[in-house]
């Protein structure tokens, strides 16, 4: 079924792609990116959210902040389904790298090679980085 | 469609340029910022990673921030173009999209 | 041509608000159209009206006033960005119980909305960051 | 032992000063003597009382500043650091002619000598920064 | 006089770990805090950079960050050890001195 | 001639280093961390600079930064020895990497390996970094 938005043809909905790049806690970028992707659930946008490099840190499994006195904010990756961002697309070579498989990551998400993101993110229209 | 890439960082410091490069698809134009110039320098270690990208990457390189830091046209590597922020302005609207590699 | 910015950080400290003025004037000197200036993070400090930067330095927060004065240039402020941080303007400060407000001329604060709107209706948006 | 701690980056957008903040507990937990926080940079922007967190996150000012009352801490805001970044006590923003000021209790205003006068006093100097 | 070097970045995203182990004398100390954690991780691709330095230094690791990012004690380079934040103040008791590699 | 300070016993006389390891005009950190190494003179400590990695580039010759809308502080490294900082060491591996030589720079300095400057490093008192 098809939403009445996506009738109103070409302008209205655009592929939004979120680049996250950076770990958790020791900057708040990652914390603060998700801010902006809940917000951006509500404009029924063709939203993605990319995790390359130190980025695919945000996904791991087993976050426990409370030595550290910041927030975990972990869980709300997997409350992301619930707003329809439901595009998670990580790259296989920055968890091969860190030594991470899919199974150490807390939301099922796509893993790709970088040749395969690198065209997802040259189909993109805006692309955030932070 | 084409894309911008922008990399406003010292390769010597972050790996902000060898990601971008990894990640830019042939065609696409990459454009040095901030201490991202340093990257565009003829006989640095890292010369040879910006030469590579001169085959498949249009590479240009803001002239501002290259004065600032001591460097003249001269120094960049050849075939990256040197551009003003009114150049800056003239590529983003060139390529549909801009990708920021921060 | 239209032109969203994201500022993603504060000023003096890291050259992107620099950098992101100096993009903005060179777009409005080219005739392109400036839509908006969103400053997200600590993005959110140049718009103090607090700040005495030395003699022979630029003032930041400063320039981006008088753009918004002389092109009617919409500087939006993150709302929870600046929360954390501490910028608010009047109405903030009375609603969170705050004994004054530091925003300065031309800046307003509004919510993370107004940068996924920027991201629709600018043909381009270019960010400037760490 | 004397410790002196020097803090370079803002609350939030860095972890340097919740490291900092941790760190500094530690070492009145195990009885050293505290001399003084120093926070120079972005790190002046640790002493502003208009911050408003999230309920659920902390608030990194208050902390320092329930420090400063608990345990006499010296929290020194580096002044020319303060001037560009647009963190004003009262004494500032009359000689600035401005029209409010914006400092946490506990934290006070002064020159980079204070500093130098930690690194010569303290038997350890520590600093945290991006 | 003995020294304790801390580095606060990802191995991954910039050159501070290189660096600090390009100047850390023989005999002085490492610790790993905040997104300098990742560097202690046994399997990555800059694990060979660590454990080559144990063999000069003592190498420590913070264990609030290490379990704020989901690592636990057991994935950490053998001869690496985890302190606490009591343990961080313990060792610039023992060193003469601190260098914060930023 | 000793000058009286120098009589007072250990513990008034530290060696100071401030190490330099960022680019000028990118963040502000070279430019701040010149400005705590001028009031440092007063306090009469044995004070020394090093500039490693992309520090080194703060001493480059020929800086305009018209074009950026900064202030060029180059000048102010060669004001140094007027405050009676004269040890400034720059590391070769950190000027070769970047096909720099001494030639280069904008004032005298001692040129040494990064052995050498490791080696010096080991010998102060207490070192800021920013």
């Amino acid at each position: 079924m098809s939403e009445p938005w996506e009738e109103e043809g070409p302008g209205t909905v655009k592929k939004f792609m979120y680049v996250n790049r950076k770990a958790p806690y020791g900057t708040i970028y990652a914390l603060e990116s998700l801010e902006v992707v809940l917000i951006a659930a509500a404009f029924e946008q063709d939203v993605s959210m990319a995790f390359l490099d130190d980025g695919v840190y945000q996904l791991k499994k087993g976050q426990d902040t409370k030595g550290i006195g910041q927030k975990n904010f972990s869980p709300t990756y997997r409350a992301l389904e619930g707003y329809d961002v439901e595009k998670l697309y990580v790259e296989a070579e920055s968890l091969a790298e860190r030594g991470l498989s899919e199974d150490d990551l807390l939301v099922p998400v796509e893993v790709m090679s970088r040749e395969a993101l690198a065209e997802l993110m040259n189909e993109q229209e805006v692309i955030l980085s932070f | 469609m084409s894309m911008l890439h922008t990399v406003n960082k010292s390769p010597f410091e972050r790996n902000t340029l060898v990601s971008c490069l990894g990640h830019a698809t042939a065609g696409s134009a990459i454009l040095l910022i901030e201490d991202g110039v340093y990257g565009a320098l003829e006989g640095t270690a890292h010369s040879d990673l910006l030469r590579g990208a001169l085959a498949d990457h249009s590479v240009y390189v803001l002239g501002p921030d290259l004065n600032a830091r001591g460097m003249t046209d001269d120094q960049v590597i050849e075939g990256v173009s040197v551009v003003d922020y009114g150049g800056f302005v003239d590529l983003t609207e060139k390529h549909e999209k801009v990708q920021a590699w921060l | 041509m239209k032109y969203g910015i994201l500022v993603n950080e504060g000023p003096y400290q890291h050259q992107a608000s620099d950098t992101a003025y100096q993009f903005a004037k060179a777009v409005l000197d080219k005739g392109h159209e400036l839509y908006r200036v969103f400053f997200y993070h600590d993005g959110v400090n140049n718009g103090t009206r607090f700040a005495v930067p030395p003699q022979d330095d630029r003032k930041i927060a400063e320039l981006w006033s008088q753009m918004a004065e002389a092109h009617g240039t919409d500087l939006v402020v993150c709302i929870a960005a600046a929360q954390r941080r501490g910028l608010l303007d009047e109405g903030e400060a009375k609603r969170q119980g705050k004994d004054g407000n530091n925003i300065a001329p031309g800046f307003r604060i509004s919510g993370l909305g107004q940068l996924i709107e920027a991201g629709i209706q600018c043909d381009r948006l270019v960010v400037f960051g760490d």
